[in-house]
């Protein structure tokens, strides 16, 4: 059950996370950000909740990952520093928005490649059990991704090897411009794993139905049943980055998605139901803010990484002098 | 006009030319492609020759051979290089080797549309480019389009010739302007000579190309030399001749490239230009490549990774200044 | 319905093709043939009655495909002397065993990438599609191949696209040493084609049934119904390849297996169902040994392609000299 | 001792050493793999360590990097290198490159085991090479093992050495005989001077190694001179120190490999040699490879397409006679 402090938590991230996408846009127009910016408004009960109720197993995620980062744990400082190319950020500015890596956090990125995190969390996963830890890992990615051969090679194996991995399926019906139902013959990327494991569906728009499915999905894993599939449905406000007009989907469309904002439903239920009142809520709104504005001072103020520190990290080993 | 219109014309034309031309991709129908080098054409030509395919870049590649025995000339595209790793098999293993192995009995006329190369801090999975491995596959053409003109004959060519081929382009070309002389009779597997010159050879390709022109001045200014520029244009088969003569002229050969270094595929024209025209070489070769790191997104890092205008002439006059040039 | 002629023609072709094999792995041992020798004994039933079946459509196969390639037609001659390397042999001694192609009989392969030949037939179905011609095509791969990601997008994308596709699953149960149970969460592949599209399941040692069910396929193809998936469970008796000891399959198992002897099976039907007579099959055997003597004669003889042959084929545009 | 032995001792006392240490891939359990090189592991070390995995080459590599940021030390076999053009993807956007877009958060202690070449007779899909491409990449060691002593070392090397290796072995290699010296404090990454000598150096790896030293007597008969031949071994990073120190001794550089000449491996040595050593060459260098053809089945046109003991021996001499050597 979700409880006020818990609510306060996924509002705060929720907030949190909306405030510094907007931020991440004003810059990246600003010139400050560069490459690929893709925005999660709109999806940020999913991105929030999901990290929260999986707290104690590891993540593998894709590009569209900075809110998911933030409720891990990484501080907005060190992303948005990041997303800004300094030396301060998660990744030291080699990585940028797509790539953001914090394993003490147990989050592993941040990959750029659709689909291509996902066998990697099935290793991760068969660690894990070897290990004989239970937590399990959870892998996060978009309906485009259950298009290919990656996706599919990750159910079977997972599957056959019952590892303690959770599929988590954001589904917003589009990959960029094209439409799920256009290159899969169903809208429903469940169906996909129906024949490997146990598949769960959940509103991706309501923070607390999202909490409830993942940690349901956890002690499904801890008791060491194999793998597990939930997809969830989303709606991404905006283009599937900065630079996309997001001109394929109708406003009708996008109006629509917009009547089930996340944050407005979960407001909702923390003042009716919950009974927070809505100065509480405005206390937590303008602490993210304040969050969000000493993340963009930060990153603004933090120094370029010098030219050399590009040949750092080639290896891990006697640095480049091992080669 | 655009590159990117260029390259859209030439589909424009070859589709109208031939019902069996179609196009595949991702987001290449609806959306117009990413770049919008397909922008325009499903509504001329329907969604069954514009073909919106899922993100699954070995079954782009897989489909479009299928389609090519099929009888069909399709012209697969790769939303970015980096992704085409995923079809490597089917480039490699299937696109470049079915004509060979089945002694021609099957015959692929295709083409993989690949734009390429570090853009703007789109960081390492993003940025690479492949010619390096794709020129070195028997049984690929591999072409390389770095100005308007050649976009719109290469592309043309590709789609009519019944080989597979690769088309590489480079996503800061795309709004690159331009003329396309529509008059000249180009044959795309020969290297241009973009400006004469008899002093030092210049080769490069693809963006770097220009990069190369913009450093040209400062080159000859320091040195007192006149530089010859050649755009290898096609990268397998490689027109040695026209290197050759200009080697011959010359004495001296400059390889830039924008790829890592180690391995990259200036080593091939210069180990040529070493076999071959060691008798003709005045001064070692100098290779200009990227640095052998994976690209990094600050911008400053990343612009210090690859070779610019000002990077370019820089390592040329250091080196034409130690060897006497 | 199998009538007598046809119930002939598949017994012909499936003791010429075992004969064809057992001679193949002779003329290995004696050093005529090399490189990687797949038999297909035990599997004529599949092999020989779908080529049969489909007769119409476009095939696409593996690297085990010396049977179906002379089931659709081409001659033992030019397949012997393709396994011997010869300039006779259906691909002029370039392929060898692995890669025999005959487009004048809509066969296209012999290919060794496991899986790799899927993506393939999927767009050769597209083309088939695109030109409105009806036949279809079909794709025989191994259990081995279900677990690749060229498979699975095959899956996806013939039935979103909904083409005249049929999955042909030729289920030994092996893929070189590993038990398909082992890799996979279930023993049927057919399950992991259930979301997409029909499924069907035949005895693959079965001559008559494996027309039978394919006929219905091709028809349900014809019909613009979109792909199809058909799996044959079958059991081969021989390694992997001629190099594979075999020794993951116990004799008791092999006894088992060997026990639903396709070729046997359809004799006792038409000794005992359709009245041919045990002499009328003799006469098959001896002209389909007659044939296999003649191709190995053929190749035998054949000459060896001339050194520079090597270069002819690379490409189809001006030979050599366009590049 | 043979080189499939060393091998399977390398992983034996690896896995000895460290729980970390599993072994995945296809047939490399059950059936003890199918060059036979983990033979017997399975039994000492359970079904969980020598992990059988499905066909699926991506996930194989894929599986790997997220065992090793799991914490584990996974060596991933790829049964024959083609089947590894699966796996591009994670080889090189994902295992080369996590560790450095990471800052160096993540480390991936991790093999993948490549066994490749020309074989006998098993045609274009399964004949390949790609070292050109995998040498070329950033992030990643690549190593090539061209004998038993080699083979043991440097593969208990990479496997405990906290990055991702590449690790080439020829499929013709496996019977090959020799003997480990246990003594020896090999480093991996340095060449090997196989045989001394002072006129030519004769650069090579991998089996290769073995057919340059078949064709010496007859090289060295025949010019009347001494050749230096040089292994390879760490094919990146380089051991440019060693080269150079023999190319200053002989001014002559001959490069041989197996793999197709356009592109290959080779020519990056040789366009080193061109820029960096070029006033101690006193010829130009001479590369042997490969034809630029998918490797046909025929034994004889297959021979025909690689370089072999006689064609090494042919070549250089007539190079040398050419150019006075
Ligand atoms: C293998 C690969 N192909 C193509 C791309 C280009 N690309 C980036 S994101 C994207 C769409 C992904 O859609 P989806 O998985 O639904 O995620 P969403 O963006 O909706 O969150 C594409 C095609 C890529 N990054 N990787
Ligand atoms: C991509 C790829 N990986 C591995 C191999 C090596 N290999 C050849 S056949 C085979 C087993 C295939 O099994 P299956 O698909 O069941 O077909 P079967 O041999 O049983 O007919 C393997 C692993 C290959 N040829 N291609
Ligand atoms: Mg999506
Ligand atoms: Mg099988």
């Amino acid at each position: 059950m979700i409880d006020k402090l818990l609510a306060e938590d996924l509002y705060y991230h929720m907030v949190l996370g909306r405030q510094f996408e907007y931020a991440a846009k004003e810059h990246y127009m600003q010139g400050e950000i560069s490459g690929f910016l893709h925005l999660d408004i709109g999806q940020e009960a999913l991105s929030v909740a999901a990290m929260k109720a999986f707290e104690k197993g590891d993540v593998f995620s894709t590009y569209r990952e900075h809110i998911m980062a933030m409720a891990r744990g990484v501080s907005p400082k060190a992303v948005m520093a990041e997303l800004f190319g300094r030396q301060t950020g998660v990744s030291e500015g080699k990585g940028g928005s797509m790539h953001l890596f914090d394993p003490s956090h147990f989050f592993y990125g941040g990959d750029a490649i659709v689909g291509g995190h996902i066998p990697n969390a099935v290793g991760c996963a068969y660690a894990r059990k070897y290990q004989g830890n239970q937590s399990g890992v959870m892998v996060v990615f978009g309906d485009g991704a259950t298009n290919g051969g990656a996706f599919f090679e990750s159910l079977n194996i997972a599957a056959a090897q019952k590892l303690p991995l959770l599929f988590l399926c954001e589904n917003n019906r589009y990959a960029i411009g094209t439409k799920i139902t256009r290159v899969a013959p169903f809208e429903k990327q469940a169906n996909k794993a129906e024949p490997y494991m146990p598949t769960m569906e959940v509103d991706g728009m309501d923070a607390i139905a999202v909490y409830e499915a993942v940690q349901k999905a956890q002690h499904y894993l801890e008791e060491g049943h194999g793998p597990l599939f939930l997809e969830a449905f989303t709606c991404r406000y905006e283009g599937h980055s900065v630079a996309d007009a997001n001109s394929y989907r109708s406003p009708q469309e996008m109006a629509l998605c917009k009547q089930q904002d996340p944050i407005e439903k979960l407001k909702m239920h923390m003042l009716n139901v919950l009974g927070i009142s809505s100065a509480q809520l405005e206390t937590l709104e303008k602490r993210a803010q304040a969050e969000v504005d000493a993340a963009v001072n930060f990153a603004a103020q933090s120094p370029q990484p010098p030219l050399e520190a590009r040949f750092d990290h080639l290896f891990a080993e006697g640095g480049n002098d091992a080669v | 006009m655009l590159y990117r219109e260029a390259l859209n014309k030439a589909l424009d034309e070859t589709m109208a030319l031939d019902d069996n031309v179609v196009v595949l991709g991702e987001d290449v129908g609806l959306y117009g492609g990413s770049y919008r080098v397909t922008e325009g054409l499903v509504a001329k030509y329907g969604e069954t020759r514009l073909i919106d395919t899922p993100i699954a870049e070995l079954s782009i590649v897989g489909n479009a051979v299928g389609m090519a025995i099929g009888g069909l000339r399709p012209v697969a595209e790769i939303m970015t290089a980096n992704f085409a790793l995923l079809a490597f098999d089917q480039i490699i293993n299937h696109m470049a080797k079915l004509h060979y192995m089945s002694a021609g009995k099957i015959t692929l006329p295709m083409v993989v549309r690949f734009p390429q190369g570090v853009s703007k801090q789109l960081a390492a999975q993003h940025s690479e480019s492949y010619e390096q491995m794709l020129a070195a596959v028997p049984g690929l053409i591999v072409l390389a389009a770095s100005d308007v003109n050649y976009a719109y004959h290469a592309l043309k060519y590709a789609i009519l010739r019944d080989d597979p081929v690769i088309f590489i382009e480079h996503e800061l070309l795309y709004n690159k302007k331009g003329e396309i002389d529509f008059a000249a009779k180009l044959d795309p597997l020969k290297a241009r000579v973009v400006k004469a010159g008899k002093d030092v050879t210049i080769v490069s390709y693809l963006k770097m190309v220009d990069d190369v022109m913009k450093a040209v001045p400062l080159i000859e200014e320091k040195l007192k030399v006149s530089c010859e520029v050649i755009d290898l244009c096609s990268l397998n088969p490689v027109d040695y001749e026209t290197l050759a003569a200009s080697l011959e002229k010359t004495g001296r050969l400059v390889m830039v490239e924008e790829d890592h270094r180690t391995g990259g595929y200036g080593a091939q024209i210069v180990s040529w230009a070493a076999e071959q025209m060691f008798y003709a070489l005045d001064a070692p070769p100098l290779r200009i490549a990227g640095e052998d790191i994976p690209i990094p997104y600050n911008r400053q890092l990343e612009l210090a990774s690859i070779p610019t205008p000002e990077s370019i002439a820089g390592e040329i006059i250091t080196w034409g200044e130690k060897h006497g040039i």
